[in-house]
């Protein structure tokens, strides 16, 4: 258990971890500010015998400062937000390289399918897994995301990324994994009884590893 | 095209017993036995992928393949639900018998694979993997239901309409399929590995009798049924 | 109210009071009501522009499964029952007890026919085979698909939006009629006179916007 | 006691011959409504509390017989283990009652209806039998979602969001009557929020007291005044987008199923564009009561009247045009996420707005820390960490791995419990002498407060932790998951915190129920208020005032220089105030 977020295993973890640590110091500021003060004026004003309120009616100078202030943060914060957000899933943010592979969720289980040795999905040559996830490392990968009956959301919590899988929609999502290892997805929408048994083994392998995976699985191997 | 291939072997000999009585004990009475046969090309079935479900995959040795069709060495059909559709006496009604019909979810897999319950009786799921299966009952005639089992236990469920072929699936597991027959008569059954199956206790009478199979449709043959044993055999042909 | 804002004329806001909008509270609740009724609509019917933007097939041409010429003369019959209105409202507010009574009847009776007209419409819809599950196998609706007037595939969202918007709005209509009788019944005993009609006045206003959602639903479900 | 009091209340002489059916039961008076509002709602909110328990029994100890499980039938909890369809109902239900039966009536049923004509000098709501309609309408959508609970196969399992197919095809959900019961009832729920909504806003339009100006209204009255505008318009979109759903259920219509060219995403976007003003409908009355009895327990004026004012007219324009934050990663078009990402960065500015100004009251007062200030303050307080922590998944790039976790559901606790359920404690403890003429006691209060607000922080601060960690929502049995496993000691803590928090409300419901009966009889004006309703006895009168008061200033008029005392009620005229302008002609 760690108190802070997961693993680092993509490029967007960096990015997405450097943006909470900005809106968790801004907010802090805000936390500390709001909070201490709180305690502050609770201790320093209350009553006491013979004390006198202040008769004010309120202090115009105040009020646009503390509405400026927090305008220009968020709009920044919305600013610097948006720049990644056309990154990471903007209209045409995939990358053209990307190893394609077709997720298919349906009630408690993902189908993994895998463009085999020739790289392309849609050829013979695919083959279907279901409930793992075996990528290269260093390399983009899309994951183009359909569901036969609910809404699920693909969630890979130490890649960051999660895309929900719509029933009547084809939708691509792309990450790249950067740490060799073995993690777990999960569904993180409600998808029914068996939401929470919705999980997928992730494997990053190297480069040359997921070659010799891909061959073995070509010739119909098992795991 | 499926090409139906009737064979429909009757033996001649009737042996009468005597006036059937409206609603008792069928105890002795004629019985029907039978084979049925698979011609054809054996469709090679594929292997299902249990690696993600650990507690399911040690339990086999050799990998586990799809259950649809199931040929015996001697040429005999697994897993055809043979039964009476029609003939049986007007008014006729067998009382459920009180022993619930177990159906078991062992390795994955339903045991059995296709089975026949009376109206009124009680299903008894039983979950053996103590993992989580779902058991979804796409039922028409009967109230569906999709209820889970997260760990070991037993969830009895009873059907109050006649329906034959009710799909049991497990959604968490996709290739988990069973067939599950209701009827108001005890007279059906499920032939084995060699193809065999018997229907006892037939009150004498001319019946229609279906053999029903989840990928090659259905058959279906006219018996009249005195005393002592009659024969009917189906033959399915793959393509 | 047994404590009512002593009021010297009923049909002015409540005195004493800070003055807040110059109309009577019955006028404002019913205003504020039909806001409320204006996004009831909106939601259904941004749906249905939704749904039929993003279908998947074509949409079904005017006049191929919807009667436009009689749910024209519907339209007719609705406006009619808003000028009816008008009169009543008019022949109460110059003091003229009669020709109110006379001027609702005339609106209940359009505003009945109205919906019977559309009900008749419905039932004919679903015995061709028509329903808000979409076209039924084997019926006329099904030939019609065959001989290419219709694309199937938007078959089923074509009668869900269609049934459930005009479903609604005949909903409401009855609700507007209901509502007449009980002025109508009132204005018999005298109930309204030319300082006080409040009533006439609300249920007027209620009845003129069903017949504009009416006429927005004619155009953008049978006529395009 | 002052000598400023206004002369003493004479009840109305007028002869009352209403039945105890009429006075009680079908009663008109708001004052009567509101106090049904209150028992039906608590009742909610303890069952609301129950299914939490559930909850988190099922997440603190997967798979283990809950204590008093054995009532629940079979098919919920075999031996009293809780099913995984029985969770997600739990979790639905939960949601549903909570936001739907619980805060939403308790805020807007209650203290809309109770508080609007006793502040703006009323004798009533404008219609009253419209108002008594909404209370019923709103019992009989109570008494439906209740009875969902018994239909054959259970209660609706779809989140309390209700997301399509998943919620309009009873073969994947597993409950068909459960779901058509939740659409009826929320449709029904829906109408009696409609009557409501009509009924305060024209009572606040056309029935203030002379003199009571637009900004001389206090902040409650502006709160509930758009609150109401907010309920009326975004109530007919969700009863509009129910309908649909349970046609879809029922006719086989096919609105949101993907098959026949319905499509998914419009339920989402037709429930987040009612859902987002509903969470506005769900904190603007607390913010209301708040700044008025923080104003009060500072002995002084309100920080910022007018920038309140606008800031809470803000929140109710922009609570309008904020609703995709909600999807971001739903599959809608990611360019609507940026747009809705700043318009959700803006909306966190009137919110920032208010806290200060609350500090801003606090500032040099005079800090009287009765049980309804405690609360307020601890409102502001739990509010501010709500607040801020929606700064996080407004930014898109985050939100990517904290949606639908739990950092969400620590967000939606921090507003919803430590925001608009600490308000609710100090509206109800501050306005309990106005409803039942007797006061709630004082130091079981203080207990309650403080034993609240610490185990509400142990049980919701380490959710943000969880969310972090990647922990989905709505997960049964979160062990199933390496990763989790790890974070399971926590879900244990949780789960005892919560327990203690539950065991701490009845501190609260003893309280309330204590002293209905045997609280200390209340003063006239026990907070010395200077609002209208405390120029009433205790408990106020059918119809309220005999004749309608005339009101000469503001409600925050507290050490107001050279009075002889730190308030001074609106409706006591001081020399120099000048009377307000009679009420126009005739206008036809």
């Amino acid at each position: 258990m760690s108190w802070w977020l997961p693993l680092k295993a993509s490029t967007f973890a960096g990015e997405i971890d450097g943006l909470f640590t900005a809106v968790l110091i801004i907010t802090g500021i805000a936390f500390v500010v709001v909070e201490f003060g709180l305690v502050w004026f609770s201790l320093k004003y209350r009553s006491r015998p013979g004390r006198a309120a202040y008769y004010t009616h309120g202090n115009t100078k105040a009020e646009i400062i503390w509405t400026a202030i927090p305008a220009v943060t968020v709009v920044a914060l919305g600013l610097i937000s948006n720049h990644y957000w056309k990154q990471m899933k903007g209209r045409d943010s995939v990358p053209a390289d990307s190893y394609p592979i077709g997720v298919h969720a349906k009630q408690f289980e993902w189908q993994y399918t895998y463009p085999g040795p020739d790289g392309k999905l849609g050829t013979t040559d695919d083959y279907t897994i279901r409930n793992q996830l075996h990528v290269p490392v260093n390399r983009n990968v899309v994951v183009i995301l359909t569901s036969e009956d609910v809404i699920h959301s693909f969630f890979v919590p130490v890649f960051r990324v999660k895309q929900d899988a719509v029933p009547g929609l084809t939708i691509r999502a792309w990450f790249n994994a950067t740490v060799p290892g073995e993690y777990e997805l999960g569904c993180a929408e409600l998808c029914g009884m068996g939401h929470y048994k919705m999980r997928t083994r992730v494997t990053v392998h190297t480069q040359v590893d997921f070659d010799a995976w891909v061959k073995t699985q070509a010739q119909g191997g098992s795991e | 095209m499926r090409k139906f291939g009737l064979v429909l072997a009757v033996a001649a000999g009737v042996v009468g017993l005597g006036a059937a009585r409206q609603s008792r004990t069928p105890v002795q009475g004629g019985t029907v036995t039978g084979k049925v046969k698979f011609t054809g090309v054996k469709p090679a079935m594929p292997k299902i992928d249990m690696s993600d479900e650990t507690v399911c995959a040690k339990k086999y040795t050799t990998p586990p393949t799809d259950e649809s069709v199931i040929v015996g060495p001697a040429g005999g059909l697994a897993n055809v639900f043979v039964y009476v559709k029609a003939g049986l006496p007007a008014g006729a009604t067998y009382p459920a018998p009180a022993t619930p019909v177990e159906i078991d979810q062992d390795g994955c897999r339903y045991h059995p694979h296709v089975l026949g319950i009376m109206v009124g009786q009680t299903l008894a799921i039983k979950n053996a993997d103590g993992i989580l299966h779902n058991i979804k009952a796409k039922a028409v005639k009967n109230r569906p239901f999709n209820v889970s089992q997260p760990t070991s236990m037993t969830t009895p469920r009873t059907f109050t309409a006649p329906e034959v072929m009710i799909p049991l699936e497990c959604n968490v597991h996709g290739w988990m399929h069973a067939w599950l027959a209701v009827l108001p008569h005890p007279f059906y059954a499920v032939t084995g590995a060699d193809g065999s199956f018997s229907l006892k206790g037939l009150p004498p009478g001319t019946y229609t009798i279906e053999a029903w199979h989840e990928k090659y449709g259905t058959q279906t043959a006219t018996v009249t049924v005195t005393a002592g044993p009659k024969t009917a055999d189906f033959t399915f042909t793959g393509k | 109210m047994t404590h009512a804002t002593a009021t010297l004329d009923q049909m002015r806001p409540p005195v004493p009071a800070e003055p807040g909008l110059p109309i009577y509270n019955n006028k404002l609740g019913m205003w504020v009501f039909l806001a409320s009724e204006v996004m009831f609509f909106t939601g259904l019917i941004g749906a249905y522009v939704i749904l039929r933007f993003g279908a998947p097939g074509e949409w079904a041409k005017p006049n191929v499964v919807l009667n436009v010429p009689l749910t024209g003369i519907n339209t007719f019959i609705l406006i009619c029952s808003s000028v009816s209105m008008v009169k009543a409202f008019a022949a109460i507010s110059a003091g003229d007890r009669k020709g109110l009574s006379r001027w609702l009847l005339a609106t209940i009776l359009l505003g009945a026919t109205f919906v019977s007209v559309q009900g008749v419409e419905y039932w004919k819809l679903v015995h061709e085979g028509f329903t808000p599950a979409g076209f039924t196998a084997g019926s006329h609706i099904t030939e019609l698909v065959a001989q290419g007037k219709l694309s199937d595939v938007t078959g089923g969202l074509y009668g869900s939006t269609f049934f459930t918007m005009t479903g609604f709005h005949g909903f409401h209509v009855t609700c507007g009629v209901i509502c007449l009788i009980y002025v109508w019944l009132k204005s018999l005993r005298g109930g309204y006179t030319q300082q006080d009609y409040r009533g006439v006045e609300v249920i007027g206003l209620y009845w003129h916007f069903v017949d504009l959602v009416w006429i927005i639903l004619f155009t953008i479900v049978y006529l395009i | 006691m002052s000598s400023l009091a206004a002369a003493a209340p004479r009840a109305p002489t007028h002869h009352d011959d209403r039945t105890f059916v009429q006075k009680y039961i079908f009663s008109t008076d708001h004052k009567i409504i509101g106090i049904q509002f209150l028992f039906l709602s608590l009742l909610f909110l303890f069952l609301g509390g129950v299914l939490a328990m559930q909850i988190r029994w099922q997440l603190g100890f997967p798979g283990q017989p809950m204590p008093g499980g054995g009532i629940l039938p079979e098919t919920m909890a075999p031996g009293g283990v809780i099913l995984p369809e029985y969770y997600i109902q739990l979790v639905t239900m939960h949601g549903t009652f909570m936001v739907f039966f619980a805060i939403m009536p308790l805020l807007v049923g209650v203290f809309a209806n109770f508080l609007i004509p006793l502040k703006i000098g009323a004798h009533d709501m404008a219609f009253p039998r419209i108002n008594m309609a909404s209370f019923w309408t709103a019992f009989l959508a109570g008494a439906v979602m209740f009875a969902s609970f018994f239909v054959p196969n259970g209660a609706a399992r779809a989140g309390w969001t209700m997301y399509a197919p998943l919620s309009a095809r009873p073969d994947l959900s597993g409950a068909d009557y459960g779901q058509i019961c939740w659409c009826i009832s929320i449709v029904l729920l829906g109408l009696s929020s409609i009557l409501g909504s009509l009924n305060y806003i024209t009572t606040i339009i056309n029935l203030r007291a002379p003199g009571m100006t637009w900004f001389r209204m206090p902040l409650s009255v502006w709160c509930l005044f758009v609150t109401a505008i907010l309920g009326l318009l975004a109530l007919p979109v969700l009863s509009g987008a129910a309908i649909m759903l349970l046609f879809d259920q029922t006719l086989g219509t096919h609105f949101f199923d993907p098959g026949a060219g319905g499509q998914v995403l419009l339920w989402q976007h037709l429930f987040w564009f009612f859902g987002h003003p509903e969470v506005y409908i769900l904190i603007l009355p607390g913010m209301g009561m708040v700044s008025d009895i923080i104003a009060n327990g500072s002995r002084k004026p309100i920080f910022g009247y007018h920038s309140m004012v606008f800031a809470i007219v803000g929140i109710g324009f922009l609570g309008w045009i904020v609703w995709g934050h909600h999807m971001f990663m739903s599959g809608m078009n990611p360019t609507l996420g940026s747009t809705f990402m700043v318009t959700t960065m803006i909306i966190a500015v009137p919110s920032a707005i208010k806290v200060f100004n609350w500090m801003g009251t606090m500032w040099r007062g005079n800090l009287h820390f009765h049980v309804p200030m405690l609360n307020a303050v601890g409102f502001v307080a739990m509010f501010v960490i709500g607040g801020l922590s929606g700064v996080f998944m407004a930014a898109t790039p985050i939100d990517m791995h904290i949606h639908d976790t739990y950092f969400i559901v620590a967000h939606l606790h921090y507003v919803l419990f430590g925001g608009s359920l600490f308000a609710l404690f100090a509206g109800i403890t501050y306005w309990f002498p106005k409803m039942f003429g007797k006061m709630m006691n004082e130091p079981i209060g203080k207990i309650h407060f403080w034993l609240t607000m610490l185990f509400f922080n142990l049980v919701f601060f380490p959710m943000h932790i969880l969310g972090m960690a990647g922990h989905m929502r709505r997960i049964y049995d979160p062990t199933q998951y390496e990763w989790l496993k790890g974070y399971q000691p926590m879900n244990h803590f949780i789960t005892l915190a919560a327990f203690a928090l539950f065991a701490t409300q009845f501190l609260f419901i003893w309280n309330f129920v204590w002293s209905l009966f045997k609280g200390r009889k209340a003063e006239q004006n026990p907070w010395r208020d200077n609002g209208l309703e405390w120029t009433l006895p205790n408990p106020a009168p059918h119809g309220n005032w005999e004749k309608v008061p005339t009101v000469y200033r503001g409600p925050y008029e507290y050490s107001l220089p050279g009075a002889p005392d730190d308030w001074y009620p609106q409706s006591s005229k001081l020399p120099n105030d000048r009377e307000p302008a009679p009420a126009p002609a005739p206008a036809h």
